[in-house]
């Protein structure tokens, strides 16, 4: 029986789900004109909910409802920034939103709802938890896509996402159910100790290699990532943004409570598919990256190679193998918030701002865009001393260091091919004369504007001083 | 405040960049004053340095030291040698110059101009103090970003092919370094350079390793076969990232194979010296050959940047056949000297000479040989400061182009008769090249229009040059202090490679 | 003991000097200009003067003390220092002295230039680095000085630099010298590397231990340290000396205005080579085969290139050959181990090649800057000085009794002639033909020149007088020219026409002849006991007595009149005799007999014009050969393999390649379902494979 | 006899089905749903009969899970449909590709 505990434990995604519920009817019985209160306070809500997450931390992991639920270091690091990720999101997307009469009350709270999911994938203890928190953070995003109804591209890329998005859980649930049967637990915890002694049946390698997939599709990695280059171009970029966020966390979280917490002990399998995956994505990301022209699709396809090597930190199956990841992650999505943030900031009404070409002569037009964007490009890229670079560096430490020399020399090898298309958009902004005629005007929203520059400033602050953050994703893995 | 000295000269001039960037192009003269105040400040801070630094000891000096990354033990760690002194002086110094050159040749937004200039000196300077291998590779890779934005912006009609060309190429070099460094990192469970220098790595693990940090700097310096980043990076870059990128950047990768391979992979580099001699002797065989035939002036000056390093990367390598084989530490300091000495040396003709052409280039914006001609009529002085540095770059004795070259000349003819005899091509080929573009632009007859309206150069040109001058015959007539400033650090380093890892 | 102060002034003066009137020239003024560098080089003059007398009257002792240290490198250091022994002390005056000359000489010369100040600059430079040249007691200074002036011969060759053959010779001048600076170095180099030591006296000393050290050259096979040193050196020399074949600059240096090819290119920088070899004596002793080399070489150019003077129709280009074959009789002395022979040869040729150079100057002048000597002749009676200083000039040359030519010529005939060295018969043939080959050419130009018909007209008054033609020959300064070729380009008036007839120069020009006259009669005498037989030079020459063929010679020396008379009974005195005979019958009674004589010998007179074909050959092989070479390396290596292939191929690769794999998101549901479910497959197989 | 072999089999054998009409089917979106609700039902069958056969009703709890997401996501497909239709007036998926490359 849930006791108050379990409900102390689970607080802040409660917390959530009321808040939620509260903002939507708020909103059935709010004048449009009066939205951008609900703007604020879903700010405030999502802010709340950090403070919860981190105020409430326990000093051990604790489970809550019979082991369904888990809050340890991993999920406060996750949650806390998945939420900063949305509260960015919030900030960057209103005047966007509000040019294009997408300024609703359903992407707020479908924004929340889909955050609540994040937080119980990231804090799952049983597979059931696993199952629940993925399609609530999908299903939201699903509609998210569509948010655009009279968006032709928008309905494809959700009809697309939505029909990939269902097979890849069919297919995670099918393994689900293999571990199951070899297993007989959906607890993560009874199966670690059970996939020691079972020594490893067919069936439950199985069922694992299904599971991979889901990851591989949640993190959009090579072959599994066919629906983001559509979908992040199709969604409206207040949804790519997110799309391009929290979830990453969120399937590193999954990933981290499958495959560590869940079926650490057939690492010597797994390495050797993620590192499959690792290549296939850092390839095809890199390459066909290099051709795009679509903004929108070609931060698509560095993410698909990002996530390549977010999972060379994963192969290295350790502690700093996991704190490398996670440290990825959290990069990732620091820059790609700030990457789309920029786009937001430029887009108005009619104009999209999605094609590289229309950065051209950006540091004429507006110097201080140019230099935002120009630290996330050279972050993306890895060049120190931004961000992006000690994250890479990480992984590919933590590749060598799991004796897969080889694979930290692939990454190097496509880090060159990346730096290409990120000097592309440096190239267009910078040194090419802005097209006549257009004129870039920026979002005035003054709010926008201060976030993005602390964002975008932060991956060099973080380049600079990123000791603390690597300190603090090492701790909660113990050695 | 001055035992932050170091870290003073760095983030000076980067923090300086700050208001300059502030001042926006609505004030560009704020921006340049500002600009050249910093300059100034960390020239006489680099000055300063020189005074507080003690030659006589060969240790590592005026040290700071600061946990960077708790968790990885990796330190932010500065210290300098003589050798770092010496190139952080001649960062400096340039630093002014270019500032000075480009006062009123960059009209399009010059406040970013500067800025940037600005921040490269700083990184350049922190190239020079890091200790610490990963601080070091920060700084090493933080520098492409402003050159590429200064080539992109200001730089010539192919100026994007060339910026991403050399971005890139510096790139390819370094990311393998950095794969090398982590596989140190974990076996030594340090960045530090001492500590690495004194890991004990198998002649495999040594092995990868050289060639992991020849691709990186071979790239920087450049050594053939790949330089063919450079003609194009500097043909297109505006004069000031001409004279930086060879004035100092190329040190760079000199300076580098004495932090990384000779101490940290003495045997590999032993063993692979051969190839690094042999790509030397290359650079100033058919790179001056290349030269010869060059149409425009800063691809020609380009080239011989080239083959000047190739004596520098001569002189370090050929340090083992003294030691190893010879036993000649001497002989091996003589060279070692020899290279260091080159490398200001060229430090400051290849930037006199960049900073002529940018001068004809002002007048007549054409860097092709063949639309000058008699521009002595017109411009005297000029012509007398393009002569001196031409003579410079021939290596004329009295010019400190001669006394690097002089010195890894003596010094591999003990190494090998042979090795000097292709070194020595270059007094042949090296004024070949270099007096017959002075022919072709100089001398004759004034051969156009265009060339009669030039006026001679003015005082702020005059100044730069005049600096230049100084610097090349003091060097050229009295070497001494400079190779006392460095003896005692080469003469450590000379006998670390005496010591095998295995 | 001799004073660093005094030392230090005389060779900082000159450069002072320069740099007064190269910077400041345009304050200070013509007058200004040419007064501070004449003062400078005076007062080094006078005192290299007191010098030499200190050391000949044996007051002191020879100096040797470094001023500073230039590098000092563990054992290995190089220095600023001087050496000032007898040798380089007679080099100082000589130097100082000729350059004084030529310093008063340009007055007049270069008074209608306008590049006056920059000229009297440039050869005040000049006369610092001889002198840092003969005064330093190191390698390194040596090669300073060594380069230095070559610059300033680069600088001069190129003072008209609106002439493109000015600026083809200078630059051509500068890289053949490199080409010798080139083995030099290395020679230095080996010095270093054998003795271990930059410095004269140190080693000089440790010399002998040469002796039996080889140059491991490949595996098996092995060179003779001394030998190595003693070419490597020698090639040095040869550029700077221009030796056969290192030659081909020095006629060409007759771009530049007469007073250097007198200073530079005829007294003092050519023969630096000379003084070098001498200099290093001690080294060039321990190896025969060096010193055949170097005979050999000097012998071919003492009479090969003396031929060629003979077909000559520029006045300084006769002269410029006579004094490539003297550098030759030179050599050749060297080559047999006869240094002072060669250093002698060297002083009194310094005297009479500077006074036949100038003294073409003065006929230059007086011809309006024609030089071409057909349109000259009968000038003896316009310029009186001139003729008969030249005549001076000439039978020194030929080395006639009791001129000071033949003291050193005749000694070092005789000199090869006493020696057994491998070669020395061919030396020998040389140098006697040569003499007679001298002859000739010396004689056909003073006939050409002074005496005959006039060949040229005087055409008074055509409507623009000497003001207006100073002012047109001032804007036309540059196309005085200097052979038929470039008679085209001398716009203002056709050959051998004058606008008003040849007058003797002012004094400043004479002045100089005559000065330079006296030494070109007496200075023979007057050295010959001492400095050929009496070991005047001191330890400053080292010779082995086997090879000490000069002792040879001076066992029937009876004083120098006894000399002087005995050789009127020698073969050379009869061979110039025989020239004289039939120059005098050619040009002066039967003139037609120089044409008939030159189509008869068509084959042999195109050889000689041609110069053997030496330059046309150099020049398509090394400037076009390295050109095509290097367009070739450009075009064929960085930018066809590494740029085209390399870099921007795998660039253009990757690019395609993306194209490629792009296609695979083909924008259908289905094929994005498959690709999920091909990865499926792919991971199960992968497993499946692992499992096998 | 019936064991757990089979049902595993038979719902191997509907998952394939599913799986296979999901990219061999090019015509419309609803025959879509329809092969990803027959894939999760084939997951089910797993689950419950695994769960019956380990004596362990976990398995049985998940299906109820299962079914009911399975519901809200059919709502959701459906809704997108729609949308689709309304936007692009079909649901041919050979003719939805309009983001590619």
């Amino acid at each position: 029986m849930p006791n108050l505990n379990d409900i102390l434990i689970m607080l802040p995604e409660l917390y959530l789900v009321a808040a939620a519920c509260l903002l939507l009817l708020l909103d059935a019985f709010m004048k449009p004109e009066q939205r951008s209160l609900l703007h604020w306070l879903s700010i405030a809500v999502v802010l709340v909910a950090i403070y919860l997450v981190i105020s409430g931390q326990p000093e051990q992991p604790v489970r809550a409802f019979g082991g369904m639920f888990v809050r340890d270091g991993v999920a406060e690091i996750l949650k806390t920034f998945a939420l900063l990720c949305v509260a960015l999101v919030f900030v960057y997307s209103r005047s966007y939103l509000a040019d294009r009469k997408l300024y609703v009350g359903e992407f707020y709270t479908l924004m929340i709802f889909a955050v609540i999911g994040v937080m119980l994938l990231v804090s799952a203890g049983n597979l059931i938890t696993v199952y629940l928190g993925l399609e609530l953070l999908t299903l939201s995003s699903y509609a998210l896509v569509a948010l655009n109804r009279d968006s032709k591209l928008s309905s494809e890329a959700a009809v697309k996402y939505f029909v990939l998005g269902a097979l890849a859980s069919g297919m995670l649930l099918y393994g689900m159910s293999m571990v199951y049967g070899a297993t007989a637990t959906l607890d993560l915890a009874t199966l670690h100790g059970a996939a020691a002694h079972t020594g490893v049946p067919n069936l439950l390698l199985f069922g694992m290699i299904f599971m991979i997939i889901g990851i591989g599709f949640k993190l959009g990695a090579a072959p599994f990532h066919m629906w983001i280059p559509d979908v992040y171009q199709g969604a409206p970029t207040a949804v790519t943004i997110f799309i391009g966020s929290a979830p990453k966390l969120a399937a590193f979280g999954m990933a981290y409570r499958l495959l560590e917490a869940g079926l650490g002990d057939l690492s010597a399998h797994w390495q050797q598919m993620l590192a499959a995956l690792a290549v296939l994505s850092l390839a095809i990301g890199n390459l066909v990256a290099i051709v795009q022209t679509n903004l929108k699709r070609l931060l698509a396809y560095s993410t698909i190679s990002h996530m390549g090597y977010l999972l060379l930190g994963l192969v290295n199956a350790g502690p700093e193998g996991y704190a490398s990841a996670l440290f990825y992650a959290i990069s990732y999505a620091l820059m790609g918030t700030a990457a789309f943030g920029v786009i937001m900031a430029l887009a108005r009404a009619g104009f999209e701002c999605e094609e590289i070409d229309d950065l051209k002569g950006l540091n004429q037009r507006s110097p201080w865009m140019a230099f935002l964007m120009m630290l996330v490009m050279f972050s993306l890229a890895g060049v120190p001393p931004l961000f992006g670079f000690f994250a890479k560096f990480l992984v590919l430490q933590s590749a060598i260091h799991a004796g897969m020399l080889w694979l930290a020399i692939v990454g190097a090898v496509f880090a060159i091919i990346g730096l290409y298309y990120y000097l592309r958009v440096v190239k267009v902004m910078y040194f090419d004369a802005p097209v006549e005629g257009t004129e870039i005007k920026l979002q005035q929203d003054p709010a926008l504007r201060l976030v993005l520059s602390l964002n975008a400033l932060t991956l060099l602050v973080l380049g600079l001083a990123w000791g603390p953050l690597l300190g603090w994703c090492k701790s909660v893995f113990p050695g | 405040m001055f035992n932050h000295l170091l870290s003073l000269l760095i983030w000076l001039p980067i923090v300086g960049a700050i208001p300059v960037l502030l001042a926006g192009s609505g004030r560009p003269n704020t921006a340049r004053w500002i600009s050249l105040l910093v300059a100034v400040l960390t020239f006489v801070l680099s000055l300063f340095l020189l005074t507080q630094y003690n030659a006589a000891d060969s240790s590592k000096q005026l040290g700071e030291s600061y946990l960077w990354i708790a968790s990885l033990g990796v330190h932010y760690g500065l210290a300098v040698d003589g050798i770092a002194v010496a190139l952080i002086l001649l960062t400096s110094f340039v630093g002014i110059l270019v500032i000075v050159g480009a006062w009123e040749v960059i009209q399009n937004r010059p406040h970013q101009y500067m800025a940037a200039m600005l921040v490269l000196e700083g990184l350049m300077i922190g190239v020079f103090c890091a200790t610490d291998a990963l601080l070091f590779y920060v700084f090493f890779e933080a520098m492409l970003i402003p050159m590429f934005i200064l080539i992109g912006i200001w730089g010539g009609p192919r100026r994007v092919y060339a910026t991403l060309k050399f971005f890139i190429y510096t790139f390819l070099g370094s990311i393998f370094m950095l794969v090398g460094l982590i596989y140190l990192y974990l076996k030594a469970g340090s960045f530090d350079l001492a500590t690495l220098a004194a890991l004990p790595l198998s002649m495999r693990e040594q092995t990868w390793l050289f060639f992991a940090f020849l691709a990186a700097f071979a790239v920087k310096v450049p050594m053939v076969p790949v330089h063919t980043w450079l003609p194009d990076a500097h043909v297109e870059a505006p004069t000031g990232g001409s004279v930086v990128l060879a004035a100092v950047m190329l040190k760079i990768g000199g300076y580098g194979f004495l932090r990384f391979s000779l101490p940290i992979v003495p045997d590999a580099s032993e063993a692979y010296a051969w190839v690094v001699i042999g790509l030397s002797l290359i650079a100033v065989v058919y790179i001056g050959y290349i030269a010869l035939v060059q149409d425009d002036m800063k691809k020609l000056v380009a080239y011989s940047s080239v083959a000047h390093m190739g004596f520098v990367t001569l002189g370090i390598f050929i340090a083992f056949m003294l030691v190893r084989g010879a036993g000649n530490l001497d002989a091996t300091k003589l060279g070692m000297q020899g290279a260091m000495v080159q490398m200001i040396s060229h430090g400051f003709v290849s930037g006199a000479m960049f900073s002529c052409i940018g001068v004809l280039y002002d007048r007549l914006h054409s860097r092709q040989i063949k639309d000058y001609g008699g521009v002595i009529n017109v411009m005297p002085w000029f012509g007398f400061f393009y002569v001196l540095f031409a003579m410079a770059n021939s290596g004329l004795p009295g010019t400190s182009g001669f006394v690097g070259e002089f010195q890894v000349i003596l010094a591999s003819f003990q190494a090998n008769p042979w090795i000097a005899l292709f070194a020595a091509f270059t007094l042949i080929i090296g004024a070949a090249y270099t007096l017959w573009m002075v022919k072709r632009v100089l001398w004759g007859e004034v051969t156009n229009p265009h060339v009669a309206e030039m006026k001679d150069i003015n005082g702020r040109e005059a100044f730069v040059l005049i600096a230049f001058a100084a610097a090349v015959i003091a060097l050229g007539v009295w070497p001494q202090p400079l190779i006392h400033l460095m003896d005692s650090s080469v003469s450590q380093l000379v006998q670390q490679l005496g010591n095998h890892k295995i | 003991m001799i004073s660093t102060s005094i030392l230090l002034v005389i060779a900082l003066a000159p450069l002072l000097g320069c740099l007064l009137a190269g910077f400041l020239g345009k304050f200070i003024g013509r007058a200004g200009s040419h007064s501070v560098t004449i003062l400078g080089v005076a007062v080094s003059c006078a005192l290299s003067m007191y010098v030499l007398y200190q050391l000949c009257t044996g007051a002191v002792p020879v100096y040797n003390q470094n001023i500073y240290t230039w590098f000092e490198i563990g054992k290995y250091t190089a220095t600023v220092g001087f050496l000032i022994d007898k040798l380089s002390a007679m080099m100082m005056v000589v130097v100082t002295f000729v350059s004084l000359l030529v310093h008063i000489y340009t007055i007049g010369y270069m008074a209608e230039d306008d590049g006056y100040q920059r000229f009297f600059s440039y050869i005040s430079l000049f006369t610092f680095s001889m002198l840092m040249l003969v005064m330093s007691n190191n390698f390194m200074q040596l090669f300073f000085g060594w380069e230095a002036v070559g610059l300033v011969s680069y600088l001069l060759i190129g003072f008209w630099f609106k002439r493109p053959t000015a600026i083809f010779a200078n630059l051509k001048a500068f890289l053949v010298n490199r080409v010798g600076d080139f083995g030099f170095l290395l020679g230095i180099a080996a010095i270093l590397y054998f003795l271990g030591t930059l410095d004269y006296s140190a080693a000089f000393a440790n010399a002998p231990s040469l002796v039996g050290k080889t140059l491991q050259i490949t595996q098996n096979h092995a060179w003779d340290a001394a030998t190595v040193i003693g070419v490597l050196l020698f090639i040095g020399a040869m550029g700077k000396s221009a030796q056969v074949p290192l030659h081909v600059w020095l006629p060409d240096s007759m771009e530049g205005p007469t007073p250097i090819s007198a200073l530079i290119h005829a007294a003092t920088m050519v023969t630096a080579g000379i003084f070098m070899v001498a200099r290093m004596s001690p080294i060039f002793e321990l190896s025969e085969g060096a010193l055949s080399f170097i005979m050999v070489i000097g012998a071919t150019g003492a009479l090969f290139t003396g031929l060629i003077g003979i077909v000559q129709n520029d006045i300084k280009r006769v002269v410029a050959y006579s004094t490539l074959s003297q550098l030759g009789y030179m050599t050749v002395a060297l080559g047999v181990s006869a240094y002072s022979g060669a250093v002698f040869h060297l002083m009194t040729h310094a005297f009479f090649k500077a006074l036949l150079f100038l003294g073409a100057g003065s006929v230059i002048i007086a011809m309006h800057h024609e030089q071409d000597m057909r349109y000259m002749g009968g000038l003896r009676k316009y310029m009186p000085v001139t003729w008969i200083t030249m005549w001076i000039g000439s039978l020194a040359l030929c080395g006639v009794p009791f001129f000071a030519g033949f003291y050193s010529k005749d000694a070092i005939i005789e000199a090869v002639g006493e020696s057994h060295r491998w070669g020395a018969g061919y030396a020998y043939a040389c140098v006697l033909i040569g003499a007679f080959v001298t002859a000739l050419y010396t004689f056909r130009q003073m006939y050409l020149t002074f005496h005959g018909k006039e060949r040229f007209t005087v055409v008074a008054g055509h409507g623009h007088g000497h003001d207006a033609h100073a002012a047109h020959h001032d804007a036309h300064h540059g196309d005085a020219h200097h052979d038929d070729a470039h008679h085209d380009d001398h716009g203002h008036h056709e050959p051998g026409v004058l606008h008003h007839a040849p007058k003797e120069s002012p004094w400043v020009v004479t002045l100089p002849l005559v000065l330079l006259a006296i030494p070109s009669i007496v200075i023979g005498a007057i050295g010959v006991k001492s400095m050929l037989f009496g070991g005047w030079f001191g330890e400053a020459i080292h010779v082995n007595e086997a090879n000490d063929v000069l002792a040879e010679v001076g066992h029937e020396f009876h004083g120098w009149a006894a000399m002087a008379l005995h050789g009127f009974l020698q073969w050379p005195f009869f061979l110039v005799l025989a020239a004289f005979v039939i120059q005098t019958y050619i040009y002066l009674f039967n003139p037609s007999v120089a044409d008939k004589i030159k189509s008869a010998l068509k084959p042999l007179w195109t050889v000689l014009d041609r110069k053997y074909w030496v330059d046309d050959v150099y020049f398509a092989l090394f400037a076009k050969g390295g050109v095509k070479l290097g367009r070739a390396l450009w075009k064929g290596g960085d930018a066809a393999v590494i740029d085209g292939a390399l870099v921007n191929g795998s660039a253009s690769l990757v690019q395609r390649i993306a194209g490629g794999v792009r296609a695979l998101q083909s924008g259908y549901l289905y094929h994005y379902a498959f690709a999920m479910i091909l990865g499926l497959i792919l991971l199960l197989g992968g497993y499946w494979l692992v499992g096998q | 006899m019936i064991t757990l072999s089979h049902f595993i089999v038979l719902g191997a054998v509907l998952f394939c089905i599913a799986v296979a009409s999901l990219f061999i089917n090019r015509k419309n979106v609803i025959v879509l749903l329809m092969s990803i609700e027959l894939m999760l039902l084939a997951v089910n069958i797993n689950f419950v009969a695994f769960s019956r056969f380990l004596g362990d009703v976990a398995g049985q709890v998940f299906v109820f899970f299962i079914l009911t997401v399975a519901a809200a996501e059919t709502a959701i497909g459906l809704a997108i449909l729609v949308l689709l239709f309304r936007n692009r007036s079909t649901i041919n998926i050979a003719e939805i590709d309009s983001m590619k490359g």
